[in-house]
């Protein structure tokens, strides 16, 4: 087996007395499509800052392309191949959709090159997610399912080896849904980047990726093919038991 | 009595906005310029011993015809600007004054150093002041010839209360001094001047400016049990060390504060009984001759506030200076200079003669309140009364 | 009673005043991100106004208070209607409410400073008032100090009571935690902002006349007292009452030991440390979660 | 290099050298108020080249300006002037290098205080130090430079504050700093080592606050800390940076001129009731052009723009 692209090695992180995350366990490996699953508050977006830097875990260990980056900031993390998004968006809401591009470009993604054309530049990243008509648009301008976007387009520029996605679905359409996995779907089989997407939409998740994982209450009850987890009853019973109707 | 105040100052701005000269003078004015604090930390301290002076003295010369200028009778513009407390606006203020606008004197602004920033521009356009708000050898040895303090330096003061509390039979001191110019230079004066007359310094404690609470450092006084209290205050400090000593009931044979001590709002803030028998730093007072009387009269009515025991009579000794030298020379600023150099006055507060910059004739004092009245109490030969020793209960 | 004991209650009273100083402001800033750095002016005012009312018309200092608060309240809601409402609905986030209302500050600053002086000059003033030391214990105080540490402890607590226990507090704290929430609620913005904002002011200028009390008073006093409110309320946390009585008695307390142990000389560096630690070690103030 | 940049650097160039004839043009009053108006124009500058873009609201500009006055009062004499003022940025820097990894995480008011807060440590302990060691408190100078080579030196500063704001905001540097104010971490989350950013503009920004210290301090002859600690220098700082449109470059530099200029004429025309004046102005300035008077043009280019685009698209 290849060397993994992300790994996370029994991850917890507790504030006060409270695990959010806790003992979980990861890994991804190169052009490996990951959906990661949970009811509220079961520590995903936790573990997700984990995985990208802007939290330190309180215990375990983070490995990203053989290095081992456990508490470092979150700029190391960016500089060694993990972009992200967030829950809500964070796009630089004064500056245009290029220069939201450019700003990856400019910092993790300068001294890294990729074999695929799109990544050439700001206007190319735009192109492959079908924003060139926006690219002089005030991102704050941009229609919350376009900034959704160009968010991706912001990570997209650090030039990753692993895509972290934090419910880049969540408010938005059906036929805007399908789109979104459609293109992730592309992000992994085009640009050939490791993706990581967390969701809580688990029907769209579940017909994209390969692999779920799924969490409870900070730790990891499921990992494994779709099909197989769906039908694990540990997970039937976190999700009806906790929010069965959403699903 | 205060809203009149306020109308006359609005009254006053006006005027200052009004820059067409009398009509009435037929000879140009004579224009003499100032910058000094009106906003900012220096302004209680300007409002209270400086502008006043400058302001009432103007009024007088002109109610009198003006002044005497080779013969003819000129009156005086004057021109104040707020210089904000600021160091680079009061230089930036004095230059225009002196190079723009060509004024005829220029009067020194508040303050020992407001007075150090002013030095390089008398010397560079020959501008001869008389600073009745700056104290300090430093001062002294830049031997600006322009420059002439009235007030008295540092050794000056010390010595003149070593040689009182010695005389009084006092063994033992305790001192506060503030973390100042004035602080330091005068707590060293007064160290030499006790070791030699034999006096112990059983503690001596700096405080820094801006200080709100001294009641600890007094208790430790009152603990040390001195025979005299001596502190080295800056205003605010002089009122907060004497309304804690009230309250810690610290009350030793003599009690003596600084800066602040002279001024009439001390006795009003601290009541006249309470500062019964407090003695500080100062040189005049009304009782000193008639002529004081006739000056402090016509501060009162001018500016509904009495004169301060200190800066307020050096400044007006300086501004009589400063007129004989005009009526004696003309208004040829260097025979002015030479005037005020040379010459002994006559003034407010007695002699007044300068050697190597320093006024060298108005010796040290010791002030103390009495009965609402700061006394003259040492040397001997200046004293307006006998001092009250021990000081009196706090009341 | 012991050296110990006595540091102490020094400590105490002169951050019981700290706190008086404090108050407004921390209304203010905690409820709506006003920094309002002319609080000292206003502070100023107040002590002018007692001072004024005292030596012209002879009215005693303490019945005054109430009059120095409503005078200052309707000034407060005057200057929120002229300057503060426009700040608050047009800024568009918290950060630029904090920014454009120091500018504000600096030209109410200006305002309050110059209009001081052209009423009563630039000169010290004061009036003697309650000096005669109180004895408790053994140890002595000054009357009016005890008065100003009466009124700091009176005043926090009440004010605790108040956001704790009315509708009015409750409004007031719903509001301090999300603005929109509280809108949604239905509490009025409109008519609590001016109200909490004279408030502030009724605050400060009720702090000057304690302080008109005790100190000196001149059309330059103000700024070193807001720096003191500053410190004192992000030492207990932006907007918490409690914090701000006890980041006073604490700031209070650490000058009394230090001016004692070290050096009076040392205080200034006592509490700008203080301050600086505290801000870098926790960095939301001490009583803030 | 970008049109903007050329045209700034053009401009500093042009005004650099109208200028720099000042002193053999202009009247000793006319000269100082320059020498003002050029002091306030390098630290309202240098305060925007890091607080502008950041957002951070930093009242430590009355530090790093006394610091510089520190090191001239230390060192004029046996050092020239010429080694001093860089020397007295250097400690400027130095301290904010080493202050600002402490402090910068924090933000707002709390940012503010603390700054604030820093400045009155460093005065008190400056002070604390010259009274322990050399039992003194203040520092005069006796052997200080022309007034001439002051406004020369302050005039060189200025310019340098503004290229170096030029600079600055062209390159990935300032890029960086913009992305903090605008979302630190997601600015982090895309390879900005913000910590290190932050330092190095805060360090960059007292640089020019120290050298202007230095520089400025010989004038004043008697240096003390409360003087040179002055925190109204860093609080008209802000005042003019923020009136002009901290975000800009054009800004700062206008409302230097504009307010200098307008404080002044007010002070010496209406010396008693200036400051009535100058406050009400500030508050209806602050109220009706909240973006500083840099909304001025802005509004104007924008009104410019709009119809020209109008009419091309028709075209189009």
């Amino acid at each position: 087996m290849p060397e993994a692209v992300l790994r996370a090695e029994w991850v917890s992180v507790s504030f006060g007395g409270l695990r959010a995350v806790d003992g979980v366990a990861l890994e991804v490996g190169p052009r490996e499509l990951v959906g990661v699953i949970g009811p509220n508050g079961a520590g995903k977006t936790t573990f997700f800052h984990t995985l990208s830097g802007v939290l330190a875990p309180t215990a375990g260990r983070i490995w990203v392309a053989g290095a081992d980056l456990t508490g470092r900031p979150a700029h190391v993390f960016a500089m060694h191949g993990v972009a992200r998004t967030f829950q809500t968006p964070r796009v630089f809401r004064g500056m245009s959709a290029e220069d939201n591009v450019r700003f990856g470009l400019a910092f993790a993604g300068r001294r890294r090159r990729h074999p695929h054309d799109a990544f050439d530049d700001a206007r190319s990243i735009l192109g492959f997610l079908g924003l060139r008509s926006e690219a002089a648009v005030a991102a704050g301008a941009l229609p919350p399912a376009r900034q959704r976007l160009l968010e991706i387009g912001m990570a997209l520029g650090a030039r990753p080896q692993v895509l972290l996605l934090d419910e880049v679905a969540a408010g938005l359409t059906e036929s805007e849904v399908q789109a979104t996995a459609k293109l992730i779907a592309r992000v992994r089989s085009e640009l050939g980047l490791a993706v990581i997407w967390i969701e809580h939409a688990v029907r769209a998740l579940l017909d994209c990726v390969e692999r779920v994982v799924v969490l409870h209450q900070g730790r990891k009850i499921a990992d494994g093919v779709p099909r197989a987890v769906a039908r694990d009853p540990a997970v039937v019973e976190a999700y009806l038991g906790i929010e069965g109707e959403h699903t | 009595m205060n809203i009149p105040h306020a109308v006359k100052r609005l009254v006053l701005a006006a005027l200052a906005v009004a820059t067409v000269a009398p009509a009435l003078a037929q000879e140009p004015p004579v224009r003499i310029g100032y910058a000094i604090s009106r906003s900012g930390p220096f302004a209680a301290g300007a409002q209270t011993t400086q502008e006043p002076n400058y302001i009432l003295w103007a009024d007088q010369v002109n109610a009198a015809g003006g002044l005497n200028v080779q013969g003819k009778r000129r009156k005086i513009e004057l021109v104040g600007i707020d210089d904000r407390s600021e160091v680079e606006t009061m230089v930036r203020t004095v230059e225009k004054l002196m190079t723009s606008d060509k004024m005829d004197l220029v009067l020194p602004p508040w303050g020992t150093g407001m007075n150090f920033a002013v030095m390089p521009l008398l010397a560079k356009y020959g501008y001869p002041v008389i600073a009745p708000t700056a104290t300090g050898r430093r001062l002294i040895e830049m031997k600006n010839p322009f420059f002439f303090p009235i007030l008295q330096q540092p050794d000056t003061i010390m010595r003149a209360l070593a040689e009182m509390l010695a005389a009084r039979g006092v063994k033992t001191v305790a001192a506060i001094y503030v973390d100042e110019l004035f602080g330091l230079e005068n707590i060293s004066a007064l160290e030499a001047a006790l070791k030699a007359k034999g006096i112990r310094i059983l503690e001596k404690k700096s405080y820094p400016i801006g200080v709100k609470d001294l009641a600890a450092v007094l208790n430790e006084f009152k603990s040390l049990n001195p025979d005299a209290f001596i502190g080295v205050t800056y205003p605010p400090d002089t009122f907060l060390v004497t309304g804690q000593a009230k309250q810690l009931g610290f009350n030793p044979k003599i009690f003596y504060t600084a800066v602040g001590a002279a001024f009439p709002v001390y006795r009003d803030k601290m009541g006249v009984a309470t500062v019964e028998g407090v003695m500080g730093i100062g040189s005049w007072n009304s009782k000193a001759s008639p002529a004081s009387k006739v000056y402090f009269d016509a501060h009162v009515a001018k500016f509904q506030k009495e004169p301060d025991r200190w800066g307020s009579p050096h400044a007006w000794a300086g501004m009589q200076i400063l007129q004989a030298a005009i009526e004696k020379v003309g208004l040829d600023r260097k025979a002015i200079r030479d005037y005020i150099a040379n010459t002994e006055h006559d003034t407010l507060i007695g002699k007044v003669r300068w050697r190597d910059g320093e006024n060298v004739s108005t010796p040290g004092m010791v002030l103390q309140w009495q009965k609402g009245e700061f006394e003259v109490i040492w040397p001997p030969d200046r004293a307006t009364a006998q001092p009250i020793i021990p000081k009196p209960e706090w009341k | 009673m012991g050296l110990l004991l006595e540091l102490a209650a020094g400590g105490l009273i002169a951050g019981g005043i700290y706190a008086v100083v404090a108050m407004g402001l921390n209304l203010q800033y905690g409820l709506m991100r006003i920094m309002n750095i002319s609080h000292g002016e206003f502070l100023m005012l107040g002590a002018y106004l007692t001072w004024f009312a005292h030596t012209t018309f002879q009215v005693n200092p303490l019945l005054f208070l109430p009059a120095a608060a409503g005078l200052l309240f309707l000034l407060g809601l005057a200057v929120y209607g002229l300057c503060f409402r426009r700040i608050v609905r047009t800024a568009p986030s918290l950060e630029v409410i904090e920014a454009r209302s120091l500018l504000v500050g600096f030209g109410l600053m200006f305002l309050v400073q110059n209009a001081v002086y052209l009423a009563w000059g630039a000169d010290l003033q004061g009036y003697s008032f309650l000096t005669q030391p109180v004895e408790i214990a053994g140890a002595r105080f000054g009357a009016n100090r005890l008065l100003v540490f009466g009124f700091a402890v009176g005043a926090s607590l009440a004010l605790l009571a108040l956001l704790r226990w009315t509708l009015v507090g409750k409004a007031v704290r719903a509001m301090m935690q999300s603005p929109t929430g509280a809108q949604l609620v239905g509490i009025d913005t409109g008519v609590l902002h001016p109200v909490v904002f004279g408030a502030g002011l009724a605050l400060a200028g009720v702090a000057g006349a304690l302080l008109s009390m005790v100190y000196v008073i001149s059309p330059s006093m103000g700024e070193p007292y807001t720096v003191t409110a500053l410190i004192v309320i992000t030492l207990g946390g932006l907007g918490s009452a409690a914090g701000c009585l006890v980041g006073g008695l604490l700031l209070g307390l650490v000058e009394a030991f230090g001016m004692h142990y070290a050096n009076p000389s040392f205080k200034m560096l006592l509490s700008y440390g203080v301050l600086i630690a505290v801000l870098i070690a926790r960095p939301q103030g001490l009583f803030k979660r | 290099m970008s049109d903007w940049l050329r045209q700034v650097l053009i401009a500093a160039a042009l005004a650099g050298a109208a200028l720099a004839t000042a002193p053999w043009v202009l009247g000793e009053f006319e000269v100082s108020l320059a020498l003002t108006i050029l002091m306030y124009v390098g630290l309202a500058v240098s305060w925007a080249l890091f607080c502008g873009p950041t957002l951070y609201l930093s009242l430590a500009t009355s530090a790093f300006f006394g610091i510089g006055a520190y090191v001239t009062a230390w060192g004029l004499g046996t050092l020239p002037y010429a080694v001093v003022v860089p020397l007295g940025g250097l400690a400027a820097a130095a301290f904010a290098a080493l202050v600002g990894a402490a402090v910068l995480h924090l933000r707002g008011a709390y940012f503010a205080v603390i700054t604030f807060g820093l400045g009155e440590l460093v005065r008190h302990a400056i002070a604390y130090f010259e009274k322990s060691y050399f039992m003194t408190v203040g520092r005069v100078l006796t052997d200080t430079p022309e007034k001439t080579t002051v406004y020369l030196t302050v005039l060189a500063i200025a310019l340098a504050a503004v290229i170096a704001y030029a600079l600055v905001r062209e390159s990935r540097f300032g890029l960086a700093l913009g992305g903090i104010g605008a979302d630190e971490q997601r600015a982090q989350t895309l390879g900005v080592n913000t910590r290190a950013v932050k330092v190095a503009g805060f360090t960059l920004s007292a640089l020019f606050a120290g050298m202007l210290g230095a520089a400025i301090a010989v004038r004043w002859i008697y240096l003390d800390p409360p003087t040179v600690f002055n925190p109204f220098i860093g609080f008209q700082t802000v005042l003019i940076a923020m009136l002009g449109g901290a975000h800009t470059l054009l800004g700062p530099i206008v409302s230097a001129v504009v307010f200098s200029l307008f404080t002044e004429f007010l002070r010496l025309r209406f010396p008693y009731a200036y400051l009535l004046v100058l406050g009400t102005l500030l508050i209806i300035v602050v109220l009706y052009l909240p973006r500083g008077f840099a909304q001025l043009w802005e509004g104007w280019r924008a009104r410019r723009d709009r119809p020209a685009r109008a009419a091309e698209s028709p075209r189009a």
